[in-house]
C-alpha cells in the first residue's frame, strides 16, 4: 500500500512552494487583479524556467519529463498561491496535444509549451450554460478556417493558442487548434479579473484539426477535460486548502465577546465540517492522480469524483473564509474576495458542478455494470 | 383571511395615493424604486432633501412620530401603508432612514429638551442628515467591544479612534457616536454617547471599497475631536443603554419592501435559456429542485410579512417569526446568485449585466454581515426567541483594558 | 390586511387541541404502532362526533358545513397529536367526491364520510417511485369491474373506499370509487406503523367512475392532490412544531459538560434554523389555506410551495428530535422514533418531495407566464 | 503511488491466506461477511469463541500485542491485512473487540501484574469474553458525568447505578466499569475504574429495544455489588484517566472495513428501477446529484483509508484525516437510505427487504449517536485537530455534587 507521493515528488513541492512564497505572494494576484494584465507574465516566465510548463511533456519536446503526480502537485501549490497564470489551461490544451495530436504536431507546439511561448485556452461554449454536442455551431469548413463565436474561454486574455470545438462540413464534432492571433479577442469583464477570460470570433481564422481526424470529436474533448480536471481539482484542493488556513488563522486571532471567535462553538463546527470535505476532496484528489498517472479505465469516474469534490471544497472554504472574516472580509483591501472570485472562476472553467454530477452517475452507472444514463447519444458515455 | 384593506386602512391609502398623484407619477411597468442610497451625488442629496420637506409640509414625513416633533403619532400600519404606496411612485431616494428610523426614538427617549428641541424637527423636515457611528474594525458582532476613546477637556470631550461600516458621513450635518469613557470598567459599562458635528475639525471620512468593488459605506477617524458635554446623550458611562434603544429600532424594521433583487423568476427564465447536462437547464430537475426550494424560502418570507402586518393592522404586536427575515433572506440572496452564475456555464465568468447574477453574486456577502452576522441573528433567536440560555460569559465583569485581544 | 384565523377558528382550534390533549397523547400513537390495530378506531369516532370528519362536507350531507380554514387547522391539531388516524387521507376522498363527483355520488357516499363510517385511500401507485399516467396499468373495464394491483397505499389498512386511478378499455386515464371489502387487501409492514399502508389487488372488484367521467382522469386526480396536500401540509407543520417543542423542551432539561445541552452555541444555531424553517412553512401553509379557500389559480403553486417546505421543515424537525435526544432518543422507549417514523410517512403519502419541486416549478414557470416544463404530456400542467 | 503490498507485507498476507485456507472458506459472491455481533445466541457465542481459540493456538488472535501476553508484537499494518483477509472468509462473528482492541491494552497500561497475568491470555484465546460500562443514561457524551456510585465496604467496595449502551454483558465473563467513588471532588478527579465480574449477584441486565426494533445492547443496573479492591484498575479517584485510554483505542480503530450496507451502488440500482417525476429515477438530475455526492464522500472515506494505511505501512503515524471517518460516514448513511425510501414513492412506506433502503434508515440515526455523537466528534476535530480552542468551561472545578442537572 503506498497510497502517496514519493519523496522525490514532495520535494519538488516544497521547492514549488518555497518558490511561490517568494515570486507569488497574495499580493501578486491582487496585482493582476487591479490591472488590466491577463496574467502575471513575469511568474509564467518563472514557471517556465522551472520546468513546470514543461512537466509532462517529454524532454524530445523541450520538456521536463515528469509524471502527473509531478503535474498535480505543481497545480496544487499554484492553487495555494492564487497563482495569477493560465496553468491549468494552458496544460489542458498540451496535454490534448500530447495525447491526441500527431507527432508533427507534438515536435511543432509542445516545445512552445514547454517555453511558455504557447499558452492555450479551451475554446468551447457558444452561449450561457453546459457545452453540449448539439449546442456546436462554430464551423470548421473544408479550407481549413474557423467561423463562429465562442465565449468564456478560461484564461482567453492570456492565451495565443485554441483549443476549439467545432462541427465540420459534413456536421462531424471536431476538435481544432487555431492561433489566436487571427481571431477577434473580446476580453471579458471577468468576475476574477486576475485570470480573465475571453470571448472570440472566428471568420476565417485558420485552424488545424487536432491529430489526424479520425477519432470523434467529443470522445476526445470529454477525455481531455477529465485529464484537466484531475490537474485543476489539485489547484482547486490548493486554493480551499490555503483559504481554510488562513481562515484558522483569522479565527484565533479575532476576539469578540472577549475570546477568539475560533472558539465558538458554531464556528468550530462549521470548521470541522469544513476540514472533513477538505480530506474528502483530497483523498479523491489522490486517487484521481493515481488514475491519471496510470490512464487506467477508472480515470473517468475518478476525474469526476475529484472535480465535484474540489470544487465544492473550494466553493464552500471560500464563502465561509468572507463570512468569517466578517464586516472586514467584505472589503477589496482584505484578500478574502482574491479567494470567492477564484474558486468560482475555476469552478466554471472546465463546465458547472452540475456537469461534472451528472457525468459522475454516468460513469458510477457502468463501472457497477449498469447503464445510467437513458441517453440516447453515443458520445456521452465516452 | 383576506388580503384586503380595513375601511380605516383603504382611507389612508387614499389619501396617500391622492398625495403621492398630486407631486409625482407612478413607476413605468418595469421600473424599479431606487435601493438605498450609497452614492455620492451631491444633486441626489438635495432633491432627497426637497422631497422629504414636502411631505413633512404635509404631514407625510414621520408618520409614527409623536406630534410634538413633528409627526402625526399613527401605527405602524400606517407607515406600512404609506412606504407601499410611495414605493409605487417615482420618488428620490430615501437618505433619512437611519436618522429618522432609529437615532429619532433614541434622542426622544434618551436626549435632553434642548437637544431634542435643537434636532428633532429638522432631522424629521431633512433639513439636516444623521449618521450612526457604532461600529468599528474591531469591534462588528460585539459593539460593546469598542475602543474609541473619549476624554474630558475642560467643559468638552476630545474624541479619538475610528469608526467603520458608516453610511452617509460625507453628506450628514450630525452623527451618533459611543464610545469609551472608562476603560477601567467593565466593558459595557464604560461606553458614552454623544452627539457629533460632522464638520468639526479632526474628523476624516474616506470610502470602504467594497469586494464587488462599490463603495457604500466609510471609515470614519477621529482625531482630537472636539464635542461639547451639551452634546452628551444620555449620563456618563451608560451609553450602552442608549446604543441599545438604537440598534433595537434597527432590528424592529419591518419588510414592507420584501425581496428584491437577483430572485427565482430571474432563474426561470435564464435556466429557460441556458443549456444544462441534457437540453435546456430548466427540464435539469437537480435545478427544477434547487429553484424550488428558492421559491420556497422566498414565498415564506413574503408571507411572514403578512402574518406581521396582520398583527399590526389589529393593532397587536408582532410574532417573533419577523426575527427570521434577515437569517433566512440573506444567504438566500447569495445562493440563489450562485446558481445564476454557475447556470451560465463558462460564459458565467463574465459580468453578465443581462441577468446580473454576477454582481448579485458579488454583493451578497455583505448582506449575511451588515447590520448582525448570521451567527449573531441565530443567537438573537436562540435566545430571545426560543428563551435558549445564553453561553457563559467570560467578559462581562473584568476591565475592559485588562481583557485580551483589545486593541487600545 | 388580514392573514390569520378568523377568532371563531382559533376557537375551534384550542376546542380541538384541548380535546387532543385529553384523547389523544402520544401513548395513544404508541399503542397503535405497537399492536396490530389500523388505526385507533376510539379516536376516530370522536372525530366523527366533534364533526371533524365532515369539517368541509355540507350540511344537506350530513356534514358540519364549516370551510377549509377550520379543515387545515384540525389537521394541524392531528398533526400536533401524532393522531393515530387516517383524516387526510380520507379527507382527501371525500373532498375527490365533493369538488368532482356528480351530485348522486355527493349524497350517497358523503353522510358515511362525516359520520366516520366511510374511511377513505388513495390507490394509485403500482411499484416503486413517482405515480406517473405511463405507469398506471390497472384496468377499469366496460363491466364496471377493476383488474390490477396497488400498493402502498396511505392508511390503506384501516380504509375501506378507494379512490383508484386506472385506465379504461379505450386507454383513457379514469378515477374510480372502489369498496375495498371486494379487493385482496396486503397490509404493510409499515415504516409507521401508527398509520400503516396497504397493497390492494383488484381482481373483479366492482367500482364506479368518480362523476361523469368527462373530465381527464390525471387532471381530476392533480386538482386532488394539490387540495390534499395543502390539508396535509398542516398536519405535517403540527407533527414539525410538535417535535421542535418537544426538543426544545429536552435540551433546556438534558445536562452535559455542567450545563444544559440547549445553552451549547452549535446546538442554539440548529435550532435558530430550525425555527426559520417552521415559520418558513408555516407563512406557506397559511398562504396555501387563504388560496383552498378561496379555491383561485394561485392554488396549485400554493400548494407545491406549502408540501414541500412542511415536508422539509417536519423531516428535519424529526432528524434533529432523536439527534438531540442523544442516545435515549435512539430508543423505543421514548417518543423520537414515533415523529421520525411518521415525518416520513407523511412525505411520501402524496407523492415524495421530488414529485413536489418538479411540479412547484412548472407552476412558478406559468404563474411568470412562462412554460418551464419541457413536457409533451399536455395534462401535466393541469 | 501504488496499491500492491510490500514484499513484507505480501508475505505475511500470503501467510494469512494459507492459515484461513486450512480452516475455512472464501465467502461466496455475495455473501457479505458479519456485521459486528449484537444478538443472543449461545451457540453463535461458542463458536466464535471456537474460532478465536483456534486463531490465538496458531498466533493469529492478537497480531499488535505484546508476545508476552500471547500477542505477536506487529503492527498495525499487519492487522490491517489479516482483517482484510479474514472478512473474505467465512469466519464466526467476532465478539472480541472490545475485549482485545481497547480492555487489554487498558489493563496493559493501567492493570496490575496480577490483573495482567490472570486476565489477558485468557482474554486473547476468547476463553473469557469482556465487556465495557462507561455510559450512562445522563453521562454519554459527557462521560466524566457519571453517577454510578462505589462506597468502600471493608476491603471491598459496593457498586450502585446504571450503566447503558453496554455490548455483550450477558455473554460476557468480565467488564470494565468506571464509578465515582468522591462526589465531592471535581468531576473528572473522583472516579474510579474497576474490573467486575459479569456472574456477581446484584447485577441485572436489561435489553435496550432501539428505535429501529432491534437489541443490540443493555442497559446494566447494579444494586450493592460487591467487587474486591483487587480488581480495581489504577489509584483511586484516578479513573479518569484509566478511563481515557480506553476511549482513546476505541478512537483509533482504523476503518479497514470500510462502508458497507445501502450504499450508492444500491441507490443507482433503485434508481433505474423506480419512476421519477419524468421517466425513470435514475434519469432524473435531483436524484443523480444527489447520489453524486453520496459516491463523493463514500468514495473519499475509502481514499481517506488508503491514506492512513500508507501512513501505517511505512511505520509512521497515521494523519489527523483519520478523524473524518466517523462524523462523515454516519450521515452519509441516513441521508443514503433516506434518498433510498424517497425514491421508492408512495410504497416506499413498507419495509422493502429487497434494497433495505427503510431498515437501513430506521438504524441510520444510532450510527450518528453511537461511539460519540456527531457533535463530540465535531468537538474533537475541532479542538485536537485544529487546534481551536476548547470553549469556556463552568464543570471543571467545581465539586461534583454541587453542580446543577446531576443525577445522583
Amino acid at each position: 500500500m503506498n497510497f502517496d507521493f514519493s519523496e522525490e515528488q514532495k520535494l519538488l513541492r516544497t521547492i514549488a512552494r518555497d518558490y511561490l512564497e517568494d515570486r507569488a505572494p497574495l499580493g501578486l494576484a491582487r496585482s493582476v487583479l487591479e490591472s488590466q494584465a491577463p496574467m502575471s507574465g513575469e511568474l509564467w516566465e518563472g514557471a517556465a524556467e522551472m520546468g513546470w510548463l514543461g512537466a509532462v511533456i517529454p524532454e524530445s519536446c523541450g520538456g521536463a519529463g515528469f509524471g502527473h503526480a509531478e503535474l498535480v502537485l505543481i497545480a496544487e501549490e499554484l492553487g495555494r498561491a492564487l497563482a495569477p497564470i493560465p496553468f491549468v489551461t494552458s496544460a489542458a490544451v498540451a496535454e490534448a496535444i500530447l495525447v491526441a495530436g500527431t507527432d508533427e504536431q507534438r515536435r511543432r507546439y509542445l516545445p512552445g509549451f514547454a517555453a511558455g511561448e504557447r499558452i492555450g485556452t479551451l475554446a468551447l461554449a457558444e452561449a450561457r450554460g453546459v457545452v453540449r454536442p448539439e449546442s456546436v455551431r462554430t464551423r470548421h469548413r473544408g479550407d481549413g478556417t474557423l467561423a463562429g463565436t465562442k465565449v468564456g474561454a478560461p484564461d482567453g486574455a492570456a492565451a495565443n493558442l485554441a483549443l476549439v470545438v467545432a462541427r465540420d462540413d459534413s456536421g462531424r464534432l471536431v476538435l481544432v487548434l487555431a492561433e489566436l492571433e487571427e481571431a477577434v479577442r473580446t476580453v471579458d469583464e471577468s468576475i476574477d479579473p486576475s485570470r480573465p477570460s475571453a470571448g472570440f470570433t472566428f471568420d476565417g481564422t485558420p485552424a488545424e484539426p487536432l491529430g489526424n481526424g479520425e477519432e470523434d470529436g467529443w470522445r476526445v474533448l470529454r477525455r481531455v477535460l477529465d485529464r484537466a480536471a484531475v490537474v485543476q481539482a489539485f489547484e482547486q484542493l490548493g486554493t480551499a486548502q490555503r483559504a481554510f488556513d488562513l481562515t484558522r488563522e483569522q479565527i484565533l486571532d479575532r476576539h469578540a465577546f472577549g475570546r477568539p471567535i475560533g472558539s465558538f462553538q458554531a464556528i468550530k463546527h462549521r470548521m470541522s465540517d469544513l476540514y472533513a470535505a477538505l480530506e474528502i476532496a483530497r483523498s479523491n484528489c489522490y486517487f484521481a492522480a493515481w488514475a491519471l498517472a496510470n490512464d487506467g479505465p477508472g480515470l473517468a469516474l475518478a476525474a469526476c469524483t475529484a472535480r465535484v469534490a474540489a470544487t465544492e471544497a473550494c466553493n464552500e472554504a471560500s464563502v465561509e473564509m468572507v463570512q468569517l472574516f466578517g464586516g472586514a472580509g467584505f472589503t477589496w483591501e482584505l484578500d478574502c474576495h482574491l479567494f470567492y472570485r477564484r474558486a468560482q472562476n475555476l469552478a466554471l472553467a472546465l463546465g458547472p458542478p452540475g456537469e461534472w454530477r451528472d457525468r459522475l452517475v454516468d460513469r458510477l452507472a457502468v463501472d457497477h455494470g449498469l447503464d445510467a444514463s437513458g441517453r440516447t447519444e453515443p458520445a456521452a458515455a465516452g | 383571511m383576506d388580503f384586503n384593506d380595513s375601511p380605516a386602512e383603504a382611507g389612508f391609502r387614499a389619501e396617500a395615493r391622492a398625495f403621492l398623484e398630486r407631486h409625482t407619477e407612478l413607476l413605468a411597468p418595469g421600473e424599479t424604486p431606487p435601493g438605498p442610497f450609497i452614492g455620492e451625488d451631491p444633486e441626489a442629496v438635495r432633491r432627497s432633501q426637497a422631497w422629504q420637506a414636502l411631505k413633512f409640509d404635509n404631514g407625510w414625513a414621520c408618520l409614527t412620530w409623536p406630534t410634538g416633533f413633528g409627526g402625526r403619532g399613527l401605527g405602524p400600519m400606517e407607515q406600512v401603508i404609506w412606504t407601499q404606496e410611495e414605493l409605487r411612485y417615482r420618488t428620490p431616494v430615501n437618505i433619512f432612514s437611519i436618522g429618522i428610523g432609529m437615532l429619532g426614538p433614541t434622542l426622544m427617549k434618551h436626549g435632553t429638551h434642548g437637544q431634542k428641541t435643537r434636532h428633532l424637527r429638522k432631522m424629521a423636515r431633512g433639513d439636516e442628515v444623521w449618521c450612526q457611528l457604532f461600529s468599528e474594525p474591531g469591534a462588528g458582532s460585539d459593539v460593546a467591544g469598542l475602543t474609541t476613546r473619549a476624554r474630558r477637556d475642560g467643559a468638552d470631550w476630545l474624541l479619538e479612534g475610528q469608526k467603520t461600516w458608516n453610511t452617509g458621513a460625507h453628506f450628514c450635518k450630525w452623527g451618533v457616536i459611543i464610545v469609551r469613557t472608562d476603560p477601567a470598567a467593565p466593558k459595557h459599562k464604560g461606553l458614552t454617547c454623544f452627539i457629533v458635528d460632522m464638520h468639526s475639525p479632526g474628523i476624516e471620512i474616506r470610502p470602504i471599497r467594497q469586494m464587488d468593488g462599490g463603495s457604500g459605506f466609510n471609515d470614519v477617524f477621529f482625531s482630537g475631536v472636539r464635542v461639547s458635554d451639551e452634546n452628551r446623550v444620555g449620563a456618563v458611562d451608560d451609553g450602552w443603554r442608549v446604543a441599545i434603544t438604537t440598534l433595537m429600532n434597527e432590528r424592529a424594521a419591518i419588510g414592507a419592501r420584501g425581496m428584491t433583487g437577483f430572485g427565482p423568476a430571474d432563474l426561470v427564465r435564464l435556466a429557460r435559456e441556458a443549456h444544462g447536462p441534457r437540453g435546456k437547464a430548466i427540464e435539469d430537475s437537480a435545478v427544477r429542485a434547487r429553484i424550488a426550494d428558492f421559491h420556497v424560502r422566498s414565498a415564506g418570507l413574503r408571507y411572514t410579512t403578512y402574518r406581521t402586518l396582520t398583527a399590526l393592522s389589529r393593532g397587536e404586536t408582532p410574532g417573533p417569526e419577523n426575527s427570521i427575515h434577515k437569517l433566512v433572506g440573506a444567504p438566500l440572496r447569495q445562493q440563489m446568485a450562485a446558481l445564476g452564475v454557475e447556470l451560465q456555464g463558462q460564459a458565467g465568468a463574465a459580468m453578465d449585466p443581462g441577468y446580473g447574477a454576477q454582481a448579485a453574486w458579488l454583493a451578497a456577502p455583505g448582506m449575511r454581515l451588515a447590520g448582525g452576522t448570521d451567527e449573531i441573528m441565530r443567537n438573537i433567536i436562540a435566545e430571545r426567541v426560543l428563551g435558549l440560555p445564553a453561553e457563559p460569559r467570560t467578559d462581562k465583569d473584568l476591565p475592559f483594558a485588562a481583557m485580551r485581544g483589545n486593541r487600545s
